[in-house]
């Protein structure tokens, strides 16, 4: 629980980890009171890069809103527009061709394993091991390269469109995604040797900083976060949605519930998301990319409107409450790292400051996301 | 009296010559070591493959203001850095390069470089408390319980190639382990079979000593920013940073010296100080190759290692040494 | 004890293996690009800020329909027209002429909504992605004088 | 399955009578359950609730092991009302979204925190009181969290002009 922190005569100091510091991954304040070297409480502060997006949904059109979904959540940006695109076309009703959909899943798969990858190089880093961020950035700009050839941008798409794609994936995309697979297993058996297998890394996250599956669910935990505590729960497959049905794909889940817990399961994760760009580009259909029925300008319906999709960090909901005009009358977006972030607070007292900072790390934070 | 006042002199400017330059290029080879373990180039644009880096480098730091923050305690601040350099440079005066090269032998040498390095300790204390930060508080003082812990097997590993020479003066013993690679200390002898784990424990320890990843707890720097150092900038860093290095060539020469067998070749031939000069160099290469391949460690594992592991074995070891001395 | 001793070896060993890793990579090749000194060329694809597309007389496609300019999200174009009568078959006809487009590029982010709510193929992107200035004047880009320097 | 089961429970909380499922409610609509059309709108269960029988509601999906998804709020200006939006889901392959809404007066919007209930709403309603001002009885620390500390405007009204 935040309560407010006060000074007190009790040999305690107050540490203001943040909103510079190499820990935090950008913007974020953690004010913790210290005991020593252990935390006795810690209240997070938000909204250094908090941007208003949810007002800037109600001023603009469902279209002109796309670019804002990528500047959330900078690393893996497609799952985003995804969850966007799907609401509209849910509650417009457009149908969206079964090409489109492949693409997208295949897009937003590689956009998660470079996520990933990226979460596991900074991850590493935390702990103090430089090289593996500079591997994982090698194989990360493979997957860049490849999205860019496709959508026009390495990092804030804007790719998706209501009723499909922006434009058609050619086939050098097709040739590219085929030959990155097994280059990116064999990094994979390279990361498991040169960190899952270390002992110093274990060491480090065995253990330490255990989140309860209770506690995922009163904070509302979801992603890697929850599976790391034996949480079997991912939208792709509890909600299914787009053509994740036709894959075929595990969500890993792992009962430890402690730092290594929630870093394997996202190396399991970046495994099941190559099995699923491998299928999707085996049983890619031909076809159009867009949809042919589909109106000039948006308009949705009154009413309100929900969709939930599983991106690199947990399930990103957006809710549109729409009063039938071509923009949205409140647009919320409910980012998954928000309520990951939150269960920290409680989580690290007691902890010494070292593993407390390893546990952020393994939230996989982002934080323009959290802020919005 | 004017010779001897002369000698002393001539032998520390060359120390502090022979600190420095190495400070400055194993900076430069740390760099492209880095680089290419991360498959880049590393400093590649001054000079021929970077190699006018470190001097320029040398200029920027010297050209910046030093700044004393608001509150520091400005003497211990000024200290620091001093004292993090000096103890390094004079542990240089009685390392033996070869037969001949040493600045001034001394009969208590292994005593002498173990006193000079317990005081880069108080260099990092003083820059943690005087620079009235808390992340450098946090810093310095793991950093002190992770040296007090660490010269405790580092000083038992060090009595046990002293109890088989039967001498501390680092001369003899590099002597002692003269004429082909067999007679090192690092080998198996009749007297201590367990000298290769001696010889990884206190390689481990000299890492720990010289805060070395992976026991870079003093600087940490993706926890406590950048440890002790956060509050330092110009000269003040880079004595620090100068620090960090010759204290890396003292470790590495006495690990040679002691296990290594200092400026012996190993197949007898052509003894001299090259062949020094080329093991501190690998034994350093090793340092640098270690640092960019492992994540930090904590710094409970780092004592666990230290007084669960490394003390026992390193007693078990002195006692086995000891015994063995008395049967043969 | 036995615990005690394997956790040791096993250690001993995961250290080794990750040095082997590392030592296998210290001899492959560099992968970067040297960049002031290198430069890579961009996809085909690749969104740049917005151009002027000319037609073959080299004068701009562009009809100043306001298509673009209602299309952005953060306003960041300005259009200007002036109106000229032409002769079509022999009719007298108003015609509107580009005579301002101003992109304000320092709001842009580069969603490339304009280029696709164009109906007359009159917008293209740039490649060039080397945009750097410390005044906020230089991305203040006249594509109408941009367009006259590029058919130069 | 578990979708009765919610609905039931929820569905007890009111004595009087409900309006027809799926009917698309007048605005606005009357307190009571609705089930909604998973495939358009996203969610399943629909309940529209008292401020008082929050804490209530929110208690019977705490049993059913629901987690907290997100808090927000609507400014509903011509109403004159603000409605504070629960998201509830729960960790299962039998999807079961819920929905909580309840309308407070525009002029004084307070609601009860589920703070006591949800530990994890402590965030998004310290959130929906920075853009709405909506207070909630009983939360902890009701401050700014992603406005800054001396904030004491609120973006997502309607009538907020910057």
């Amino acid at each position: 629980m935040s309560a407010p922190i006060q000074l007190r005569p009790d040999e305690t100091f107050i540490l203001n980890v943040g909103p510079q510091h190499p820990a935090t991954h950008g913007v974020l304040r953690v004010k913790m009171q210290m005991d020593g070297e252990y935390i006795v409480k810690s209240e997070t502060v938000l909204g250094y890069v908090h941007r208003m997006h949810e007002k800037m949904g109600e001023n603009r059109t469902y279209a002109q809103f796309l670019p804002n979904l990528s500047r959330l959540d900078y690393l893996g940006a497609l799952g985003y527009t995804h969850g966007h695109v799907l609401a509209i076309e849910r509650a417009a009703g457009i149908e969206v061709p079964e090409r489109a959909e492949y693409i997208r899943a295949i897009t937003v798969e590689l956009n998660r394993v470079a996520s990933h990858l990226f979460w596991f190089g900074a991850f590493v880093m935390d702990l103090g091991g430089f090289s593996p961020l500079m591997y994982a950035i090698q194989d990360r700009e493979h997957i860049l390269d490849m999205l860019e050839a496709v959508t026009g941008a390495r990092l804030t798409y804007c790719y998706y469109r209501f009723g499909g794609l922006y434009n058609d994936v050619d086939d050098n995309f097709i040739e590219a995604a085929k030959r990155f697979i097994p280059r990116m297993r064999k990094s994979l058996k390279k990361y498991d040797a040169l960190v899952t297998g270390n002992i110093i890394f274990r060491k480090r996250l065995e253990g330490i900083a255990p989140v309860s599956a209770e506690m995922c669910r009163k904070y509302g935990a979801t992603g890697p976060v929850a599976r790391g505590s034996g949480i079997n729960f991912d939208v792709r497959k509890n909600e299914p949605y787009s053509v994740y049905p036709e894959f075929d794909f595990d969500i890993p889940v792992y009962h430890e519930c402690d730092s290594l817990a929630r870093y394997r399961v996202r190396m399991d994760e970046m495994e099941q998301s190559l099995r699923i760009i491998e299928q999707g580009l085996e049983k890619l259909p031909d076809g159009p990319f867009m949809a042919e029925k589909k109106p000039k300008t948006i308009k949705l319906p009154v009413g309100d409107y929900y969709q939930a999709v599983e991106t690199a960090r947990g399930s990103f909901g957006i809710r549109i409450v729409s009063d039938g005009d071509k923009n949205a009358y409140r647009l919320k977006l409910r980012s998954p790292t928000y309520s990951n972030m939150h269960l920290f607070d409680e989580a690290c007292e007691g902890m010494l400051i070292m593993d407390a900072l390893a546990f952020m790390g393994s939230l996989d934070l982002v934080i323009p996301e959290i802020d919005r | 009296m004017s010779l001897t006042l002369l000698n002393v002199i001539v032998a520390v400017v060359i120390a502090i010559a022979f600190a420095a330059v190495n400070a400055a290029y194993l900076v430069w080879a740390e760099r492209r070591g880095a680089a290419r373990i991360q498959r880049r180039p590393g400093p590649n644009i001054n000079g021929p493959f970077g190699l006018l880096q470190p001097p320029l480098d040398g200029i920027k730091l010297m050209t910046k203001q030093l700044m004393i923050p608001g509150g520091a305690d400005k003497i211990l601040f000024m200290v620091a850095p001093v004292l993090a350099m000096a103890p390094a440079i004079m542990s240089f005066v009685t390392i033996p390069f070869s037969a001949g090269i040493a600045a001034h032998n001394m009969e208590l040498g292994v005593l002498v470089i173990f006193a000079f390095a317990s005081m880069g300790a108080m260099a990092i204390l003083f820059a943690g408390w005087g620079s009235r930060n808390k992340y450098s508080v946090m810093a310095s003082v793991r950093a002190v319980s992770q040296n007090v812990s660490y010269e405790i097997p580092m000083l038992i590993t060090a009595i046990t190639v002293v109890m088989t020479t039967g001498s501390m003066d680092l001369k003899a013993i590099s002597m002692a382990q003269s004429g082909g690679f067999w007679h090192w200390n690092i080998f198996p002898s009749l007297h201590s079979p367990l000298m290769p784990i001696s010889f990884i424990i206190f390689f481990i320890c000299s890492l720990a000593e010289t805060n070395r990843a992976p026991f870079d707890l003093g600087e940490a720097e993706s926890e406590l920013v950048a440890g002790f150092h956060t509050e330092y900038g110009s000269m003040g860093f880079g004595l620090f940073f100068m620090g960090e290095y010759a204290n890396i060539v003292i470790g590495a020469s006495l690990t040679t010296i002691l296990f290594l067998g200092g400026w012996d070749c190993p197949f007898g031939m052509f003894p001299g100080v090259w062949w020094f000069l080329l093991k501190i160099y690998l034994l350093i290469a090793t340092f640098i190759w270690i640092r960019w391949t492992f994540p930090r460690t904590t710094i409970y594992g780092l004592l666990n290692l230290s007084w669960k592991i490394l003390i026992p074995i390193s007693l078990f070891n002195l006692l086995l040494t000891a015994g063995l001395l008395k049967v043969f | 004890m036995g615990g005690y001793f394997s956790e040791i070896l096993y250690g001993s060993k995961s250290l080794l293996v990750g040095m082997g890793i590392t030592f296998r990579e210290f001899f492959k090749p560099t992968v970067t690009v040297q960049y002031p000194y290198q430069t890579i060329k961009m996809s085909a694809r690749f969104r740049g800020h917005i151009e002027l597309i000319a037609d073959a007389e080299g004068k701009p496609k562009c009809v100043v329909c306001g298509m673009c300019e209602r299309a952005c999200p953060s306003g960041c174009i300005t259009l200007g027209s002036t109106s000229v009568e032409v002769e079509v078959d022999g009719k007298v006809k108003k015609k509107k002429i580009l005579s301002k487009y101003e992109l304000d590029f320092t709001k842009c982010s580069l969603c490339g909504q304009c280029v696709e709510n164009c109906n007359f193929g009159a917008l293209e992107f740039s490649k060039e992605y080397n945009l750097a200035s410390t005044r906020k004047e230089d991305f203040h880009f006249n594509l109408l004088k941009r367009l006259e320097e590029r058919n130069a | 399955m578990i979708l009765e089961t919610t609905q039931q429970a929820l569905q007890a909380l009111f004595a009087g009578s409900v309006p027809a499922d799926g009917a698309e409610p007048d605005t606005p609509r009357a307190n009571g359950v609705l089930t909604r059309d998973y495939k358009t709108h996203g969610y399943h269960l629909d309940a529209q609730v008292d401020a008082d029988q929050l804490l209530a509601a929110v208690t019977v999906l705490d049993q059913a092991e629901f987690f907290i998804e997100s808090i927000t709020g609507v400014d509903w200006i011509k109403e004159k009302q603000m409605e504070v939006i629960y998201d509830f889901s729960r960790y299962d392959f039998d999807a079961c979204r819920v929905v909580i809404r309840t309308r407070i007066p525009r002029e004084k919007p307070e609601v009860p925190s589920i703070t006591k209930i949800y530990a994890g709403a402590n965030w998004h309603e310290r959130e929906t009181h920075d853009f709405f001002g909506i207070k909630f009885a009983g939360h902890p620390h009701l401050v700014p969290l992603l406005l800054p500390e001396d904030a004491d405007f609120h973006p997502l009204l309607k009538d907020f002009k910057a």
